[in-house]
């Protein structure tokens, strides 16, 4: 396993109280494998995903659980080991809006460069910059572009190059925090064949936090579904989306519109996401669940988990 | 033309309304609102009617306003700014000329000194620890409230009546009268060093630091303020979490992010001259420098209005002059600006 | 409770800081005639000790300075010319200011332009010094003051609020409020001015502490009250002459006031600029 | 059919101020031809979706139909007034701001931060002279009540910031609908919102139109557009290069470019259509390419369409587009081999 988080709970400080944004969450990644975490806002896959190279804004504490990548439990290194092992060496990160990330007053062959020199992975500046020049490449972007300025880049370049940047250093696990929400669909598609090429050059992990299902469904090998700061439920992408078992999980799909599938009309689902400040007791989803009894309400889920390795928490799991 | 000239030539050129406009009020303030100057610059004393004409006519004050305004503004250009009304016979200009490389010298070390302060005090209260921190945060809120003559005074005291150091540093003047220096340009630094005017040198900079320290400290919050909420904002910015995320140093970190902050800094810096030079009028008071501040208020007392004008359009002039400098800067800073 | 809820937000304490500060001397000024131990131009010193300034003593905590005039009596009652001036000078701003500014804004075209070049080139302009230049033609007086304080200040409360409606107007707010048929002056005062308001006292709290150092400068110039009438920046100004000589009451507890007075605003604006969360005003 | 709202050969140009000096002299140096050449009409009841990605103009287009662009040339009649020659203050005397409705993006963005939900419902009503006083109130609490917004008494004191993202959007709904307007022009009324809930806002628009109300929808979701709307407008830079019934543009597209749109868009379905490859990205519509924009972009461009932009062709049905090579019936099924 290349990731492995086990019981991993965060905790925010707010103004107006405490807040746990992940709340017992586990899940683990193989070599080579991509796993997308989907999930609406506020269910902490931003928190989970930013919390793997620790990341979080300082209001944010790791209150239990680990997050071990390659054999390394990150949450108890100090900031310099994880400057120094962790952050774009093991785990590179693509930000909401990739293109944001570069320096808008530096060469981005110089901000690549910069990386790979303080990591050692380059002796002389030459070296570097002829490694940021291979980086770019395989992201598809011509290496004379590395003494181009951000704003000398189109919008798509940029977003190739902050990836590129992301990947430069060879880390072993990539995590894409929305990468292309604000983009459009012709340019996601391209995106996530970008990733899809890089997982098979580098034998890359993935981790995709999104909130789109079926964007999940058709690139990933895993999906893990989060509500609320919980799990509701986890397993291969192809049978996450034929046949939930979690009722959010269903519910999410009906509320999707499919181009290629049955024209109808989406259901959404009734109610709104809870203010985890003070989340319902019980099953977190009970009180937009169409299934909940009052043992939802009552007692948190059980684990149901089946011989494939999927797993769903929740009472009255759905049958196919 | 190349470019970057275009964009000063155009630049300058739209300083010339802002420039006009100040002269415009200052003339209204000046000439206009104060009725017969000559009769309130006289006040009581028994003047024959036929010398007040006299006087008026010397003045160019007998013509219409709108030709006033227009002659003077030409003689403005000749860097003719008239004679004085109060010493007969002595043109404005020559004041100026000799006051204004004081008020230059120190404006220029204390725009230094406030640039030094307000940077460190800046980045102490976004990245400094504990009581450090607390300092910096409030010198950068409530800096800017000292009172200069009183903050100049207080470091008299404490540096010169009763010194806290074993000598003491002195408090008026430019130079002390028993060091000789060959004046040239009438900037001392400058005259001492090509000169080869050592210990003149170490006596002009000693009286440069308790005047430029004064004008540092207080109008050096004004930066720390800036840089405080620009750093932060650039901190929690995409871009530095793209440096964190690829395991940058800190202090890498901070000097890239620094960079970031200084763009929109240096913007400010010819309004910040501005507020620097009004500061320096209060400083050279305090600390007897022989500036335009020193000359703006001996003439005050005199109600030497021409001297007043001129004095203030001088600055206005100075001050459209600065802001055109900054501009070019912050082109040739940013890569991103095309002139 | 609702105390506790002000000092809890960010800029809180600020605030509640900057506000003591402020009503300590409003206070101050208008109960003068209660709280000084002296007049103002009181002899409050045996004849044999008049001539040199005494140094603080229980009878006189700030001391005395040589005319036997009582620091603290003279701090007290030269409050109540600080806060006249300033008072008048930020409501005459605010009124010519916060108006224009909304205007202007709201309406762009050639005037806004012409008004915005004025506006600019006077706030470009050194405070202090064209203070001096207006108040040397206007002559000593409270009532001069507060109207060369006024020509230094209205540009900054126009800028502030013309560049808040510029942003408003930038938003879709004002593209839903127009596509929702309001006329313009119930967009002005309805919507507008609520979103600037707070801006405004951001701006009053900021250009306030600015003022009475501005103030204060023109009456070290003696270009408010004529000495031996009591106003902060005068004493200091005749103060300074004896610090020399030793007599560092004369200069210390005036500049306090000035200083301390003014951090009151400062605390204020950017107090109310933290708790709003628009920390960058300028 | 008698058409709501007709537009003909739209045109909105934006001056572009490349730099420093052009700006500063008011001469731009380019202009973004943001909308170009844009017809389309919308009948009563109908609803309309303009689907294209950023860059398209389809933002732009929204804008000009309610009145906040003037369009550069070409005509929007609205109900046989040509609204895009009337000023603003015509608008609001023909009646027209009431008639033709906003719905934003962002509800958080477009509605007052510091006024009660319900009373921006109410100044709506009052403004538009459709109820006064306490009518406008009940009229005001009425409609919170059918956007599902209850308790509505409670509902209508809160501030914009006391409700979730869905009841916000709700509440911007709420307003357009209280005024009964003939259109509504909806700015991706979705896109902010949770995907969970997105539904429960289309499903208040789908409503209005079935009591009569016309929509046109600007969004980049194709998905939703084939769901909720009649027909579908697909913008490529500027223009709308294919038109028709909401099935046949989305699941048999003529055009290239709306083929890979619908074939790039997630899908959980078993059987779907490869992927239609496309190269490079959207231009800037600073540099729109000669002959038929989508040439640089389209794995089925000649030498031809390089050279000629494509005409109109209009198929039975209504059906319409802008392609020298459209693609068959069910074409979009057998995608080009790459390269």
């Amino acid at each position: 396993m290349v990731l492995k988080i086990d019981g991993l709970i965060i905790e925010y400080r707010t103004l107006r109280g405490p807040l746990k944004a992940v709340d017992g969450v586990s899940l683990a990644i193989g070599r080579g494998e991509w796993v997308s975490v989907v999930g609406e806002s506020g269910s902490g896959k931003t928190t989970l995903a930013l919390s793997i190279p620790r990341l979080l804004p300082a209001n944010a504490t790791i209150v239990g659980g680990t997050i071990e990548i390659e054999g390394v439990d990150v949450t108890r290194l100090g900031e310099d080991e994880l400057r120094r092992r962790v952050r774009g060496r093991l785990v590179g990160v693509v930000f909401q809006e990739p293109g944001a990330t570069l320096d808008p007053l530096r060469r981005v062959g110089d901000q690549i460069a910069e990386a790979l020199m303080v990591h050692g992975l380059a002796s002389t500046k030459e070296e570097a910059l002829r490694l940021a020049g291979d980086a770019l490449e395989k992201v598809g972007v011509p290496r004379e572009r590395v003494s181009s300025y951000p704003f000398q880049l189109s919008g798509g370049q940029r977003q190739r190059v902050a990836i590129a940047a992301a990947i430069a250093l060879e880390p072993k696990l990539l995590v894409a925090d929305e990468p292309t929400t604000a983009l459009d669909v012709v340019v996601q598609s391209r995106i996530m064949d970008l990733l899809d090429k890089l997982r098979d050059d580098m034998d890359l992990s993935i981790l995709l936090v999104t909130h789109d299902i079926a964007l999940a469904a058709e690139r990933s090998d895993r999906i893990a579904v989060m509500y609320a700061g919980k799990l509701a439920e986890e397993g291969p992408a192809g049978e996450i989306v034929i046949g939930p078992l979690h009722p959010y999980t269903r519910g999410l799909l009906d509320a999707t519109p499919d181009l290629w599938g049955e024209r109808r009309k989406p259901k959404p689902i009734p109610g709104s996401p809870p203010d985890l400040r003070n989340p319902p007791s019980g099953c977190r989803f009970h009180p937009r669940c169409p299934l909940a009894t009052s043992e939802c309400k009552e007692r948190e889920p059980p684990e149901v988990r089946e011989s494939s390795g999927r797993r769903a928490y929740c009472f009255h799991p759905l049958t196919r | 033309m190349g470019s970057l000239a275009r964009y000063i030539a155009l630049r300058a050129a739209l300083i010339v309304p802002s420039v006009l406009i100040l002269y415009t009020i200052v003339f209204v303030v000046l000439r206009v609102i104060p009725g017969d100057p000559v009769l309130a610059v006289l006040g009581t004393k028994s003047v024959p009617p036929e010398e007040l004409e006299r006087i008026r006519e010397r003045l160019g004050l007998d013509k219409p306003l709108y030709q006033q305004y227009i002659e003077y503004l030409m003689g403005v250009l000749r860097l003719d700014f008239g004679e004085s009304m109060v010493y007969t016979g002595r043109p404005v200009w020559n004041d100026i000329a000799d006051r204004f490389p004081a008020t230059l010298e120190l404006a220029v070390f204390g725009f230094l000194a406030s640039v030094v302060l307000g940077l460190a005090s800046g980045v102490a209260a976004v990245k400094g620890r504990g009581p450090i921190r607390a300092l910096a945060n409030f010198y950068a809120v409530t800096g800017y409230t000292l009172f200069i003559p009183w903050i100049g005074l207080i470091l008299i005291y404490v540096f010169a009546v009763n010194p806290i150091l074993p000598f003491r540093l002195p408090v008026g003047g430019r130079i002390s009268p028993e060091v000789g220096l060959r004046e040239v340009t009438g900037l001392y630094i400058v005259d001492s060093i090509i000169t080869g005017n050592i210990p003149a040198l170490i006596d002009v900079l000693a009286h440069l630091v308790l005047p430029s320290v004064t004008l540092g400290i207080v109008l050096g919050s004004a930066y720390a303020r800036l840089v405080r909420s620009h750093l932060r904002e650039v901190l929690a910015s995409e871009i530095v979490a793209g440096y964190r995320a690829r395991g940058i140093p800190e202090i890498l970190l901070l000097r890239h992010a620094l960079r970031n902050t200084m763009v929109p800094i240096v913007t400010y810096m010819g309004l910040q001259f501005a507020i620097l030079l009004g500061g320096a009028v209060l400083t050279e008071t305090t600390f007897s420098w022989p500036g335009l501040g020193t000359l703006l208020l001996e003439r005050i007392e005199l109600r030497d209005y021409t001297a007043i004008q001129g004095v203030v359009i001088f600055f206005a002039f100075m001050i459209g002059l600065v802001s055109l400098v900054v501009d070019v800067i912050y082109a040739l800073l940013d890569p991103r600006i095309r002139y | 409770m609702a105390k506790q809820a002000i000092l809890a937000r960010p800029g809180g304490l600020m605030v509640t800081a900057g506000l003591s500060i402020i009503l300590f001397y409003v206070a101050l000024a208008v109960l003068a005639p209660i709280l000084a131990p002296y007049g103002p131009t009181e002899v409050s010193v045996p004849k044999e000790l008049a001539g040199r300034p005494q140094p603080p003593s229980p009878e006189h905590p700030f001391g005395t300075n040589e005319l036997g005039y009582d620091v603290l009596s003279r701090i007290v009652w030269g409050s109540r010319v600080v806060v006249q001036v300033v008072a008048l000078s930020a409501v005459l701003s605010m009124a010519v200011g916060v108006p224009l500014g909304l205007v202007s804004g709201y309406y762009g075209g050639p005037v806004d332009r012409v008004l915005s070049l004025v506006m600019d080139s006077v706030y470009a302009f050194p405070g202090i010094l064209l203070a001096i230049a207006v108040a040397s033609v206007l002559g000593p007086s409270v009532g001069n003051a507060a109207i060369s304080l006024m020509v230094v200040y209205v540009p900054t409360y126009f800028r502030m609020v013309r560049a808040r409606v510029l942003e408003l107007k930038a938003r879709p707010l004002m593209e839903s409020l127009w596509t929702a048929g309001l006329p313009d002056h119930w967009i002005i005062l309805k919507h507008i001015l609520p979103n600037v308001a707070p801006t405004i006292l951001v701006v009053f709290g900021l250009a306030s502490a600015d003022a009475i150092l501005t103030e204060a400068g023109l009456s070290f110039f003696g270009l408010v009250v004529v000495y031996p009438e009591a106003d902060w920046g005068l004493d200091l100004y005749y103060g300074k002459n004896w610090l020399l000589s030793g007599a560092w009451w004369l200069t210390l507890f005036p500049g306090l006031a000035i200083t301390s007075f003014a951090a009151g605003f400062a605390l204020l604006g950017e107090g109310l600029a933290r708790m709003m969360g628009e920390e960058r005003w300028s | 059919m008698h058409q709501l709202l007709t537009i003909e050969d739209l045109k909105v140009y934006y001056p572009v101020y490349g730099s420093i000096a052009s700006r500063i002299l008011g001469k731009p140096t380019a202009y973004v031809k943001a909308v170009d050449g844009v017809s389309l009409a919308i009948g009563r009841g109908e609803w309309v979706s303009v689907v294209g990605e950023s860059g398209s103009g389809k933002t732009t287009l929204a804008k000009a139909i309610v009145g906040l662009l003037k369009p550069t040339a070409g005509t929007i009649l609205f109900d046989g007034i040509d609204v895009a020659r009337l000023s603003r203050r015509d608008w609001r005397r023909r009646g027209l701001r009431r008639r033709i409705q906003l719905v934003q993006q962002d509800p958080l963005e477009s509605l007052d931060p510091m006024m009660p939900v319900g009373e921006q419902i109410r100044e709506a009503l009052e403004a538009n002279g459709v109820a006064r006083g306490g009518e406008a109130r009940r009229k005001a609490l009425e409609a919170l009540e059918d956007v599902g917004l209850t308790p509505p008494e409670e509902m209508y004191k809160r501030r914009p910031r006391q409700l979730s993202g869905g009841q916000r959007q709700r509440v911007a709904i709420a307003r357009a609908l209280a005024l009964e307007p003939d259109l509504i022009v909806a700015d991706e009324p979705v896109s902010m919102i949770d995907v969970s809930l997105r539904a429960s806002i289309l499903d208040l628009l789908d409503k209005a139109r079935r009591r009569g109300t016309s929509v046109l929808m600007i969004t980049h979701d194709i998905a939703t557009a084939w769901i909720y709307s009649d027909r579908i407008a697909v913008m490529y830079l500027g223009k709308i290069v294919e038109e028709g019934s909401s099935n046949s543009v989305a699941r048999d597209p003529r055009h290239p470019y709306t083929a890979a749109l619908v074939t790039s868009v997630p899908s959980l379905a078993s059987r779907k259509p490869p992927k239609w490859p496309v190269e490079g990205e959207v231009p800037s519509g600073l540099r729109i390419p000669g002959g038929c924009r989508f040439h640089p972009r389209c794995p089925l461009a000649t030498s031809e369409c390089k050279e000629r932009e494509p005409a109109e062709t209009v198929e039975n049905g209504g059906r319409r587009y802008r392609c020298i090579h459209p693609l068959p019936p069910g074409g979009v099924w057998k995608p080009p081999r790459r390269g």
